[in-house]
């Protein structure tokens, strides 16, 4: 019980209740979609770059409360920041999900932290990262699919 | 075991006592496992069935004191291997109501639906030629069948299915035509657990001039099958959903329809004489086989199925549909859930969707408890999109549950309710 | 297990002392098995090997305490099932020197050879093309590609080999053309025991343009197998013939063409998405892994490769070049008797005929005795038809025989001369 | 040993060393294939009808002692009867290299008996048997193929 809360924090249950820049963003922007074949997550996420700044990124999709949550703070996480920042917290995030339990989670994570609790939920790392791994293929400027399988 | 076959069959018949079930759960291992630091709650076989000790034991000694390759050698030792694996061919052959010279061993459902598909499909098929399925099946029954289509310029239909989760026989039955060469469909829905009129269908089928293929994957856990009295032309299993070994399954190919099914795959032991010029083949079930094949996993299966003779079929269903039905009802006292399709006849699964829970936060929440179902959309994609939702949660029960693992799933759902609110 | 890796290699690689093969022998318990009333004197590894124990062991216990299907759930219990098959993967690529990505699960050697033929073949092939293979071929490296030439008029074509039972290299290059698609050549002859050039062959088909599989089933129990060393396309394996389970093998697709091939058998766990109006397929070995697999024998093969690890792999090198050596010094001195071949290099197996009784009959007459050989045409009729015989007597080693065996043998082969004057 | 010798009987050796009625059968007459896929044994018998009488029977191939030894004394025993007895005789035979190891061989088997030593060598039954099964192939008149697997 006291896993699931770490797991479930406030913060995740509220961002998965009232996803942040959800919709479908207008063009000029790049977007990629993002699957999770195994729960069968779909994501699409959409992101306008302006002089090598993420200006705005939405998303779309349906998902578990991990992945919208996730999906949900990147976003707000990301708008403003420069592409090599975003680069930068993307491995942040990527180390810190799969990261031994005890380790220790850096400042620069920011609100980010929250999804530390994954670590212990190997089936749901997936999860977590999926809009995260979908974005990197958008600022590829592609239209990939993107699997985390 | 102590469920013995009833001398006198019960009027009724009834369940199986407190008693009788913890003997039989005693047979299989896994029921005492534990996940997560708790007792495992095995809601998942559906997926796969836990396996009895004999089986194990009976794959284990042929490894350590009678292992040989089968259809090879002239010693002793291969030929009792081989004598082993035509016995159980004969067993599995039994439990389908089929001829051991229609069964073909495979590595479980999905490969036998291939087998028909790539051999007897691409054979048959031409361009505008149809393939009837139904928007219930697994993706094991229609992706063959897409592949086939798309080699062959055969076009796959689906049946739809109605809001109960049945097949809308009227439909089904308009959409068979002149055009329409095979038809493929589930004896039992993996998603919903409803149980398929299928001799029915299969006349419907026959009276078209259509072949009949059914998917048999979630009907041998739960039902007496005979392919004889269903009047298919084709059926197809997997050991491991039988309570045997994962990696090796059977289809059934009436005889008839064997016999005039071009190779499938080349190689060792399924031909008659090989030579730069041109080879030829051997017949029966052997044409299918080519290569060393899951030697245990015949003999692993043959000894669940001695073991399933040792208990009493009757009983073992009224359990099981007292199980289901006690999930059923328990299910509907929790908030926010929607149990989906209503068919008349069910066995083994039920799938539900909660409004504030996706389904794999579901299964997070019961797994935390040792309770393991399956979240996801089950290779049922169609049959997600057909009822709007993009996956469920489903909990199925097979002869070694009990009541008390209900409840267990109904307090873990009750929970979830709690954390999202 | 007391063969250690040796912490300093030995100048000139020894076999293994007496004391050192008791205790190798007896980690597998076949080892000490009877037939006939007789100790089994097992000289057959080139069908089948036998098995450590703690390959039975490591299936057994997923059986009786982890049983959980892969790629299915979000519990626990099934995320470990996908960890362990994974790692599984991941071993067996290790054990070829390929990528886990480049790795797939089949049945065994010929599922692969006919998955490369089916996917891969069917798709490049046409009318005219040709594929070209050796004399000294397995069925199962033969008749999928008759199956693919057939369906698409491409044609099968087969380099002679040389008395002494080698590849006729010389033949072989005036054989690789401008219409040269496909080269499929075994690394090991399971008649002969022959190690072919692999490397060499391989650049000359790749100077040509074609693709090149190798058909590695015999070499896998002998050598040191790497795939990226060797040069090729394909690599196909049977774990039965290495020490694992049957019903399970690998197939080395090289990552550039594998994610170029189309799918090759249509099910659950390959798709990415299912729709009937189009489905799209997963990359990488899953799109050709379709259905439930084998997960006991995945686990099961990846411990019998880290048993393999403990051993010090020159010596057992050396101590099985020595009783081939034995056999064949041993052999010479049995009247009648004729042995197949005489390649510079060889591995495993040594085949014979005897002038004055069938192979059939020998085999009978060794088996008497306890002794299992193999007596027949071995899946390889054409090379039977190049040295003109109907069949032989084929003797194979592996790491646990000794010379006593071999000893054994020949006495068994005298009382075939007592019997068949 | 001594079972050994219960299957390769002095008269059985004969017969493999100096098969009878080996060779090709000149037409009138009808012949089958017989086939043992396991080891490889090839036979061909042929066989003369007249008056519902076996006037010739002949066979080629290769194959082990038994399949050879139990071809040759087959068409010795064959000769000469008609298709009825053989067809009698041919059910004694079956019945025989199938039965009990201790189940009393007939008298109406004749030298035949000596194929009672097969029983205990289930792996050389079909060896024993192949010719009699091609035999029945080319009775039934056509040129069919015959399998022991
Ligand atoms: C209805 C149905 N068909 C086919 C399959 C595929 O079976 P397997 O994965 O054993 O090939 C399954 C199992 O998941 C199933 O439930
Ligand atoms: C050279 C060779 N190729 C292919 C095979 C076929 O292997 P499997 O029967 O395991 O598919 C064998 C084994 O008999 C072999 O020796």
């Amino acid at each position: 019980m006291s896993d699931l809360r770490e797991l479930y924090q406030e913060v995740i249950l509220d961002h998965n209740r009232r996803p942040r820049n959800f919709g479908e963003l207008e063009p000029p922007c790049s977007e990629a979609d993002g699957h999770n074949p195994l729960c069968g997550d779909q994501i699409r996420v959409y992101v306008r770059i302006v002089d090598g700044k993420i200006e705005k990124v939405m998303f779309q999709g349906s998902g578990c409360a991990i992945s919208k949550a996730s999906a949900s703070m990147m976003t707000d996480a990301l708008t403003g920041k420069s592409v090599q920042d975003a680069a930068k917290l993307f491995e942040g995030f990527q180390a810190m999900v799969t990261s031994d339990m005890d380790a220790t989670v850096g400042d620069e994570m920011g609100k980010l932290a929250v999804f530390a609790g994954v670590r212990e939920f190997p089936a749901r790392i997936k999860c977590a990262s999926l809009a995260w791994h979908t974005l990197q293929a958008a600022l590829k400027g592609a239209h990939e699919m993107v699997s985390t399988e | 075991m102590s469920v013995a076959q009833a001398t006198r069959p019960p009027k009724a018949p009834a369940g199986l006592t407190h008693a009788e079930l913890n003997a039989l759960r005693a047979d299989f291992p896994m029921m005492s496992a534990q996940t997560n630091g708790r007792p495992l709650v095995y809601l998942d076989s559906a997926v796969t069935a836990q396996k009895p000790q004999v089986m194990i034991d009976a794959a284990t000694r042929f490894y350590e004191r009678e292992y040989a390759s089968v259809h090879r050698g002239v010693y002793s030792l291969s030929q009792h291997a081989t004598d082993l694996f035509e016995q159980a061919r004969a067993k599995v052959a039994d439990a389908l109501g089929a001829g051991k010279d229609e069964t073909i061993f495979v590595r479980g459902t999905t490969e036998a639906i291939n087998l028909v598909a790539q051999s007897y499909g691409r054979s048959v098929l031409k361009a505008g030629d149809e393939i009837l399925l139904t928007q219930m099946e697994h993706h094991s029954n229609i992706v063959p069948w897409q592949l086939v289509a798309e080699q062959t310029g055969a076009r796959v239909i689906a049946a739809p299915i109605t809001d109960d989760g049945e097949i809308d026989l009227d439909s089904f039955e308009r959409l068979l035509t002149g055009r329409t060469r095979i038809v493929a469909f589930t004896h039992v829905s993996n998603v919903l657990g409803t149980v398929n009129p299928v001799r029915q269908m299969t006349r419907m089928a026959h009276r078209r001039g259509a072949v009949v293929l059914v998917d048999g994957a979630q009907a041998i856990q739960h039902l007496n099958v005979d392919v004889k009295e269903l009047e298919c032309d084709f059926y197809a299993v997997s050991a491991h959903k039988h309570f045997g070994p994962a990696g090796i399954g059977a289809l059934y190919a009436r005889r008839s329809i064997l016999d005039a099914m071009p190779p499938y795959h080349g190689g060792g032991a399924m031909i008659r004489s090989v030579d730069f010029g041109g080879s030829t083949y051997l017949d029966g079930p052997a044409r299918f086989e080519a290569g060393t094949p899951h030697i245990a996993g015949a003999i692993g299966w043959a000894a669940s199925i001695d073991y399933l003779e040792t208990l009493d079929r009757q009983r073992i269903a009224a359990h099981e549909a007292d199980l289901l039905g006690y999930a059923r009802d328990r299910l509907s006292e929790v908030e926010n859930l929607r149990v989906l399709g209503n068919p008349s006849e069910r066995v083994g699964a039920v799938s539900f969707f909660m409004s504030n829970a996706h389904p794999h936060d579901v299964g997070t929440v019961l797994d935390q408890r040792g309770i393991a179902v399956r979240a996801g959309h089950h290779c049922c994609q169609p049959l997600m999109k057909r009822f709007g939702l993009p996956a469920t949660v489903r909990a199925s029960v097979a002869l070694y549950n009990m009541r008390d693992e209900i409840d267990a799933l109904i307090d873990g759902l009750h929970e979830v309710n709690e954390v999202f609110g």
